[in-house]
């Protein structure tokens, strides 16, 4: 047992091993980097543990009973009960075998694991408390260090109290589907756990301050989505802002307020707040290396993932936006790459991101109205899934797949998809843009059948104006 | 930058694979001033080589907005 | 009402209205070439009418009813029912929508449609005998002529009695799940129907000629879907032939042979066959073309889907292998824009194809055995499912999705996949094969997280020796 403080040094430190930090420890000892990771919590950051796989296990579960007891209309009958403990343990299952993966591939490849927090004493040394009592700490000296802290739920208006009002977090290790859910904030995690929560059964109402429900997106996007969540019951309260909540009797009485102050009066049993995430900076005293954060809390860093200091990286949720795990491991690739030498950049042309609503979304790229601000004369293609063989033998035929390219070029630019898989979809969108692909090149690539990817493919012939399964406009 | 890089960096875009791209950076050319030889403009690996045997603009060179 | 024999002229006349000469005929239509196409039975052919599109649907109901019943690990406890004959109807109002949809695109886009069978007359004229009594026959002089009447199931060993020995089409249309289910043939199609019947609730045997279900797929890839649907209960018979059936008091006695003569028993409710599909050459007088066809049945084409008739081309089923959709349709887009006088030919480098089992089957390009056949140097690369986040949190962490490159300039040679959704999956793939992309391209595109996708650049990856989340060997 290590007790006192010890010291080592390493090439490159790494703070934080979720998917943005143990991407870049793994890649940089690959290259032969000496590559020290240090993790407070627990390996896979906020992705494997609270975030992206435990939502999307959630999903699984809800969808596989909320699909077979609305499946009627196939000749299938079933009154699926849910027992939300059970769900819970197997998410946990599902997120021990990865997290326990990560640390099993991360020694494999050996870079040095240190649990604990990591605290900057200078420019070149960190200092590592163990967790524990009597654990005692460690210093590590570095050529290189990676920022990887990621970010945490936004604690407003409401803190999180653990038991009345939960973030993301919390609501992802529930034991029991709450009656009434109240959730704030229209953006993907709501729209998501709200999709997942009424299709477990809660009476779900999210109140939302601007006036549509994943704001983020084009309107006949989101319009989908909110249609179909519409459709489970939940209930949309826009251009409410959420002030304040109190117990009751019978429950929680949440008090919103729309622009002219009108109050409403909202019943709930449970109170999830997903308004949006905050860069963690604040937990490795990011003084000690004097760098510092831009307007929105975030660490500026350039195209190789460079902070300010030249021998310091940043990748990730903590880097700026788009707050996204495949975001953050791309990041970490081209860091540990630019540490070992290589000439890497951030050059992707494009970063796609899915929503994992019902259906999903998912989009890369530009929107026609982004590609005319960058100085294109955009042409746009379409194909609603509902003349799509595969959507109907599916049951589920609504959304479309749309595909935006330069006109004269014919370049694709981008596509955005509404659509039952849509996140997988997106990828061969995503590697047309990458390639410098044209709509030709889509259009002439032989798209298995029957499949939903045949759907990208018309949307592709619509913008040529050769669409066979729609009318051309 | 050259006059004729504005033709590959439509809408501030270099439309080439990202094995050519990842070429220029190895070569130390600047992608946005190699005039693309491939089907609309596209830069080729081919296109990143040429420019570099004539010299072409190193990175880093930015251009100006 | 037209009663007697009259006489039209067309530019362009298509027999059969599959994938193949539908879309043929759309395409011809909108390129401005007067176009007749002749149906003598269900718009969508095979594909539509009990092919591709029922197989699918069933499948989504048996996945549904399957999935929930077999989802306590996730804490959903359902015991569905399943009512064959909704299901049936459903599947048949899915039709509906498509064929109906098929012949709305005919007539939006200007086709003419002729229903009846056609018979040639001569090298230019057919003549279309109206179904039913007394609606005459009509002639029609063409200009080119484009066949696609398909293909049928092969009558063998056993005839189809439409009651107790089956084809695909007569599964497709049960009302009923039967107890004993008797499949000959582990091709594709006895592999969905089998893996399908078993999930609905039968007691399903599978006997097989050769030694291994879907034999046209390697070892492992295959290995992964027999498993699975051993774990279904499907018993398989490998190495017995097939050799009489005959009704006792207890349901259906099947006698099969090995290779030695040596008899096995088999008892039974129902046969299904699915041994092979023949091309369908004797419908429509070939002879007053004088064309031939080949030693398989075969009408012979070029690349430009022209057959020894400068003035006659063929597509689809009947043209030769693969007997997919998907061909057929790229073929009949060839043919018409030959038709139409673009300098249009069959030069896709590849054609994927999906078997539709537990996990999905799909394959696009070179398999490494036959890269190196080819002169590569081949390298491959491989992502179990196992691995895979979204694969884990879909609880279907089975099979792997594995590319084969070249070795020397690592362009993209081919895929196999063996995973959820790999239909979907391998879309990219065939891009990548027809963009000419390297691995690096793939490796380089960022990947949705958390997608099934993501396993397909870590293939890539792990083929360069950089995969992240396996190790790489
Ligand atoms: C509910 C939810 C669903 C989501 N779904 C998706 C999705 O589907 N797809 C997607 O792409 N993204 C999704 N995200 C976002 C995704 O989780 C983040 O973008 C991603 O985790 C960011 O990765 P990161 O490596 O930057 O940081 P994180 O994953 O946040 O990891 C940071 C790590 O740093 C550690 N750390 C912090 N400070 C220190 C210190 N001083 N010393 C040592 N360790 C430290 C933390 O303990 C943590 O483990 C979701 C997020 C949430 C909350
Ligand atoms: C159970 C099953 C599942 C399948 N699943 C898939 C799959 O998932 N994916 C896939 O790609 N493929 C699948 N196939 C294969 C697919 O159905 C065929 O490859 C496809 O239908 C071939 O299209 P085609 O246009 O060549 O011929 P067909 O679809 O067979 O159409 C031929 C048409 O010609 C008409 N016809 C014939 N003779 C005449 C005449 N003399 N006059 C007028 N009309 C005539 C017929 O009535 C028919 O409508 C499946 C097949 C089966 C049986």
């Amino acid at each position: 047992m290590v007790v006192g403080d010890i010291s080592t040094g390493t090439d490159l430190l790494v703070v934080g091993a979720g998917p943005g930090g143990y991407v870049a420890a793994i890649r940089a000892a690959q290259q032969g980097v000496d590559t020290t990771l240090v993790e407070a919590d627990a390996y896979g950051g906020t992705c494997l543990n609270e975030g992206c796989i435990p939502s999307k296990a959630y999903i699984t579960a809800a969808d596989t009973a909320h699909g077979a007891a609305n499946a009627e209309a196939m000749g299938v009958h079933a009154d699926p009960a849910v027992d939300m403990a059970r769900t819970r343990a197997w998410k946990d299952e599902v997120v021990d075998t990865l997290t326990g993966g990560v640390e099993k591939l991360c020694k494999a490849n050996g870079v040095n694991l240190v649990e604990g927090r990591a605290e900057f004493a200078s420019e070149r040394k960190v200092r590592v408390a163990h967790q524990g009592e009597g654990q005692g700490s460690e210093s590590v000296e570095f050529e290189h260090a990676l920022i990887a802290t990621g970010s945490r739920p936004v604690a407003a208006p409401f803190d999180f109290d653990g038991e009345h009002v939960l973030s993301s977090t919390g609501a992802l290790a529930l034991d029991a589907v709450p009656d009434r859910l109240l959730v704030v904030g229209a953006g993907y995690i709501g729209m998501e756990l709200s999709t997942t929560f009424a299709k477990l059964g809660a009476d779900v109402t999210v109140v939302e301050l601007l006036d549509s429900a994943l704001p983020a997106y084009e309107d006949d996007v989101s319009r989908v989505v909110r249609k179909r969540a519409e459709a489970l019951g939940v209930e949309f309260r826009f251009g409410e802002a959420a002030e304040s909540w109190q117990e009751t009797p019978t429950g929680l009485r949440v008090v919103t307020a729309d622009e002219d102050g009108e109050e409403t009066e909202h019943a709930a049993d449970l109170i999830l707040q997903a308004v949006g995430r905050d860069p963690v900076t604040d937990t490795m005293n990011l003084e000690a290396l004097g760098l510092e954060t831009d307007e929105d809390g975030f660490i500026p860093t350039d195209d190789q993932c460079r902070t300010a200091l030249d021998h310091v990286f940043a990748v990730g949720d903590v880097a700026g936006e788009p707050m996204l795990a495949h975001k953050a491991s791309a990041e970490g690739e081209v860091a540990a790459d630019v540490v070992a030498g290589e000439p890497a950049a951030c050059d992707y042309q494009a970063i796609p991101a899915a929503v994992f609503t019902d259906p999903e979304i998912a989009t890369v790229g530009m929107t026609a109205d982004e590609a005319t601000e960058a100085g294109f004369e955009p042409v746009v293609g379409q194909m609603p899934m509902n003349a799509s063989g595969r959507a109907l033998t599916l049951d589920d035929p609504e959304g479309f797949v749309r595909v935006v390219a330069d006109g004269e070029t014919e370049f694709v630019l981008g596509a955005q998809i509404v659509a039952p898989e849509a996140s997988e979809l997106v990828a061969e969108f995503a590697l047309a843009i990458e390639m410098g692909a044209q709509l030709e090149d889509v259009a002439s690539t032989v798209h298995t059948h029957p499949t939903l990817a045949e759907a990208s493919m018309e949307a592709v012939m619509n913008a040529r104006g050769e669409a066979v399964h729609t009318l051309n406009r | 930058g050259e006059s004729d890089g504005e033709v590959s960096a439509k809408g501030g875009r270099v439309f080439a694979a990202p094995s050519a791209r990842r070429l220029a950076r190895e070569l130390g050319v600047d992608i946005e001033t190699v005039p693309g030889s491939g089907p609309g403009g596209r830069v080729t690996e081919g296109d990143v080589r040429a420019a570099a045997e004539s010299g072409g603009e190193p990175a880093g060179t930015e251009t100006a907005d």
